[in-house]
């Protein structure tokens, strides 16, 4: 964990409301690993006052990726970043996703901005059948970049699955069947759960999930997630944002 | 040379910049990215005798220029402190502030008798302000009697100095620091956050689950600043600053209007380096004004 | 067609929306930016008995995220209020709540019973609460019996509704909005300033020649929506927000928390439009959540 | 008064710390007066939180111009702005100077930034003789854009007169002595004192001056000046930011 002062090298729109943001940051880029996330200061006066946390979408030799969308103020800032640009980022921060063990197939699910852990992820994942689960609103809202063996869902069906990535994945699971899989989850919390709930005591399963954040790195114990086994609260920047499916109960 | 230290009542601190309690936790985290023996102390995250697991998410928002939280005193409790935290606080090289905070007075008692037998421990922080708890928190810190007892029978299981924190959710402080002070309280911390809360519009529900938080940050710098002045100007007690200081002009405002020394706390959030950046400009800052004791700044405003 | 208007007790409004004491003068400069037909009403700058030149300058500065002042309630005093301000305000087509703001409460006896006999004056709005004057301000808004009186004095000579504008500077609101109720308040305002100061680190003087000044403007919303959200649930009394509302969707959160309608400050001098575009954002809000009435909103938060 | 959507056309950059900011507002450059000012929102967002008040410094046409000085967060947000940008702008507000009566000799003396205001006042003085006094810490300071008969005065020497530009002008009054002169003073208010008593009994006057100003438009009396028959104080934005030299008590 370190801060460093990064070069924006480019900004470029995915789609309506997607960004991919690259940053010049060797020492970040080295130290990265798939599914661990950094915080940003989107700006240099004191407002807007917190940092804002994004999973690492990829790196690049000393190249950092992250993947966003407009959310609000913080981010519409971020939006407006030029090449040549100095940001404060911090981290690497939190767990990131475990790709070690015996497993054959890597299923990556996920749902909206949620893919954006994934071309790393997919990076690491060299040597292993990889399938990536992509669910959106509608085609204007999915991301593909950086992503393998694409499967599309749409909530309304403009492409791919008509309906939502979850019953995608259960529709295809069959197919898995005799294979050692393992699943990596990102995406909003009611996905997750619907993840959850199909992976339960069935599936391998890694799920990053998302908490307001104030400092990102374990000082502020603002980011609780409750433990399963009822033993107090995990804090998702230090513990997670990956956990194992049956660790934490989403809300 | 200027001489950067400072002295709260029988305390003395190499510099007087120190980290907040609850926003260090208890130091090992923000060791990666500061070099914690430059500071003047850290306050650790308020300690209560028996483990708290803290309250349910979500335990934060963002506000104009300020954040809200409702940790609830989340902290692993007197006897975990005493064995896996205080070892790494000890090699720290920096002077250590034990905050308490608990739900009746026998609890910081308690709690201060076993605690003042670390040596690690340099001097106590009361919190009698949390606005987070339900027992006691803010009942304790709108409450002159319970100050006044917390302060004396603290006071009476340890030799250590004392430091009341104080809440700024009262009509006038200064009758708290009085109190405070004649109870042989050694100094008092001012302030503590003060109690907000925010909406979402659409589900109508609170943004926080613990539904008031305390407000922290940019934004309650000026009323903290008032408060601070306010005790400076009506009592004779030792004041450490806290409240929205961003940066060391921050730090600077603080010192004038009457602190001895100032906490830091949600900008560690942001730069986990503002304390040693804040020493940085202290220096900087003297030299520019001729100034050879940084304590000659404190209560040195012009009105 | 959505019913935007409220009922403050007896007092009815076109909707939700007023313009907040000394942030509108008498709305002759206002009026060049908006029309203040379309607006639930405005109140107008403290007045007392005789006129106040008020402060020395310098009497704002800027902070993060809000603002200080110490106008020092400068107004042209009862006499020239009604000969020169209220034949003005009653072409307006609005409601026109009269604030009042007085050293004594023989004083704000003495203002209301002149004040009263104007037509054009729909309500009273008694300011205990102004920080920025010796004499009474905080003093009396800091005291429960005080508050008692001046609300039971004031109600005596007028038939007109009186809200009671309440101070933020104290521990339990609530107990200020009670004793409001008791003696015959119709209303109550919450909340006008907190007690803030600023410093020149160079000169070390306050940034404000008063000292200290209030604080307002979106750094004060989570602190106005606690105090509000503590009245409405402790208190039946209408209340009418006030705090750092810059556009519809704060001023939604104030009605959520318990306000049945609310004032806007510190937004006036940077969007002296802000009134209607809050009025307009109001309907977009009530038709996407289907609300008919907006008085709906009114405590309908869920915890 | 009102308050417009316009658009910035250019920013130059006249010297360190100096910006002239031409931006397209008709309405407004139709209505405006000499000497009176605008108070513009330099950011879309609630920050920083209030206006900031600058005096017109020209209008050509449907342009506005501004002249600014870098002094903080606000000024320096306003100096990053691009053509295109929008910027939402309050006024016209005051008084401006008055340029009505009886006088052959119009004497500009400005301070620093306090020249912004001059090159308008020059455009409305047309048919009279004009001298303008400049006045600067140092000649990379001097700022002459739109000037019109340039005296110089620089506190290190640098270029022309060494001294204040005060000094200056008392130093060339005597050459002025037959002719009916009109002072125009905008500047610091050490400079502003010193110039109202030069002008003390001898010299037809008006200043400009600043205060620290919540809305700019006479509602929020935050703007006071002290009024030199003792009878309260008058407020710059609304009553000024002109004044009579002997109207007023400068601090
Ligand atoms: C570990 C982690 C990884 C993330 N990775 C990505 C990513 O790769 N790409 C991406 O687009 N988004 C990601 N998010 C969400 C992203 O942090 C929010 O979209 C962003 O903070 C919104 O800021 P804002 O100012 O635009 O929105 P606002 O709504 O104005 O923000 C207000 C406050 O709420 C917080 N907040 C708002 N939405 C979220 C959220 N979903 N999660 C946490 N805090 C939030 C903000 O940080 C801020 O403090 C991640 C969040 C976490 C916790
Ligand atoms: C009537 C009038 C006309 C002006 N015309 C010009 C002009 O043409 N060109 C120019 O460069 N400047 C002018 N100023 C000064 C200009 O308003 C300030 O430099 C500017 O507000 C500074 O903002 P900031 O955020 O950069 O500085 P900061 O110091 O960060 O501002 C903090 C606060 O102080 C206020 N403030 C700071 N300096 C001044 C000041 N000198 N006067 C009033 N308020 C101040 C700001 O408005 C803000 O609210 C004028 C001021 C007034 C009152
Ligand atoms: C997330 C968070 C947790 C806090 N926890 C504690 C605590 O446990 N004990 C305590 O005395 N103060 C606690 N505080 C209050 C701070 O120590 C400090 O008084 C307050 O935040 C104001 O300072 P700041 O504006 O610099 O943050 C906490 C503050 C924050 C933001
Ligand atoms: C410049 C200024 C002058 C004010 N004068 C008065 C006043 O005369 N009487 C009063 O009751 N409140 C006065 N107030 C308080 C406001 O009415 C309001 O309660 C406060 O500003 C909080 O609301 P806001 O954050 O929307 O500004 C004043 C506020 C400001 C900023
Ligand atoms: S965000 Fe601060 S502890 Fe997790
Ligand atoms: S700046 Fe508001 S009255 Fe002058």
């Amino acid at each position: 964990m370190f801060t460093v002062l990064s070069t924006v090298e480019s900004l470029e729109r995915l789609n309506k409301n997607t960004f991919l943001l690259k940053v010049k940051a060797p020492q970040l880029a080295t130290a990265i690993k798939p599914g661990q996330f950094c915080n940003i200061k989107v700006s240099d006066a004191d407002y807007p006052l917190l940092r804002r946390p994004f999973s690492v979408c990829y790196t690049d030799g000393d190249t950092v990726y992250f993947m966003f969308d407009i959310q609000g103020e913080g981010t519409r800032i971020l939006a407006e970043k030029k090449t040549g640009d100095q940001l404060d980022i911090l981290g690497p921060l939190g767990n990131g996703f475990n790709t070690e063990g015996d497993f054959e197939v890597a299923v990556l699910i996920g749902g909206g901005i949620g893919v954006a852990p994934f071309p790393l992820l997919i990076k690491h994942l060299e040597g292993k059948e990889i399938l990536t689960f992509v669910g959106a609103r509608n085609s204007e809202q999915l991301i593909k970049w950086g992503m393998r063996n694409i499967l599309v869902a749409t909530d309304d069906g403009s492409e791919g699955f008509n309906g939502n990535v979850i019953a995608y994945f259960q529709s295809e699971a069959n197919k898995l069947e005799n294979k050692k899989i393992r699943i990596f989850g990102c995406g909003p919390n009611p996905m997750l759960k619907a993840l959850q709930k199909v992976a339960e005591k069935k599936y391998d399963c890694q799920l990053s999930i998302e908490s307001a954040m104030a400092c990102g790195f374990g000082i502020c114990q603002g980011c609780p997630v409750k433990k399963s086994d009822g033993m107090g609260y995990y804090l998702v920047c230090k513990d997670g944002p990956v956990f194992n499916s049956d660790q934490i109960v989403i809300e | 040379m200027i001489d950067l230290s400072v002295q709260i009542g029988r305390l003395k601190l190499k510099n007087p910049v120190l980290l907040a309690s609850g926003t260090v936790g208890y130091g090992n985290e923000i060791a990666e990215f500061t070099d914690l023996s430059k500071l003047g102390g850290i306050v650790t995250k308020s300690l209560s005798l028996k483990p708290r697991i803290g309250n349910p998410p979500q335990r934060i928002c963002e506000t104009a220029s300020g954040m809200l939280n409702a940790i609830g005193l989340a902290n692993v409790g007197v006897e975990v402190f005493i064995k896996e935290k205080i070892p790494f606080l000890k090699k720290l090289n920096t002077t250590i502030i034990c905050n308490i905070a608990a739900s009746s007075i026998e609890e910081y008692v308690e709690c201060t008798r076993i605690l003042t037998q670390e040596d690690a421990i340099a001097a106590f922080e009361i919190n009698v302000s949390c606005p987070n708890v339900k027992e006691g928190g803010l009942e304790f810190g709108n409450n002159l009697q319970a100050v006044a007892k917390i302060t004396e029978k603290v006071k009476a299981v340890t030799d250590k100095p004392v430091i009341i924190k104080l809440s700024p959710n009262v009509s006038r402080i200064s009758e708290f620091a009085k109190i405070v002070k004649d109870n042989g309280g050694d100094a008092v911390s001012a302030i503590n956050t003060l109690v907000g809360t925010a909406f979402d519009i659409w589900t109508r529900k609170p943004k926080i689950k613990n539904i008031t938080g305390g407000l922290s940050g940019p934004a309650i710098k000026p009323v903290a600043l008032a408060k601070v002045l306010e005790i400076s100007r009506n009592v004779e007690i030792p004041i450490i600053g806290i409240g929205g200081i961003m940066n060391w002009k921050d730090a600077v405002e603080f010192m004038i209007v009457g602190a001895s020394a100032f906490q830091i706390g949600t900008v560690n959030f942001i730069n986990p380096k503002a304390g040693e950046e804040i020493i940085d400009g202290l220096i900087e800052y003297c030299k520019k004004m001729s100034i050879n004791r940084i304590s000659d700044l404190t209560a040195s405003y012009e009105i």
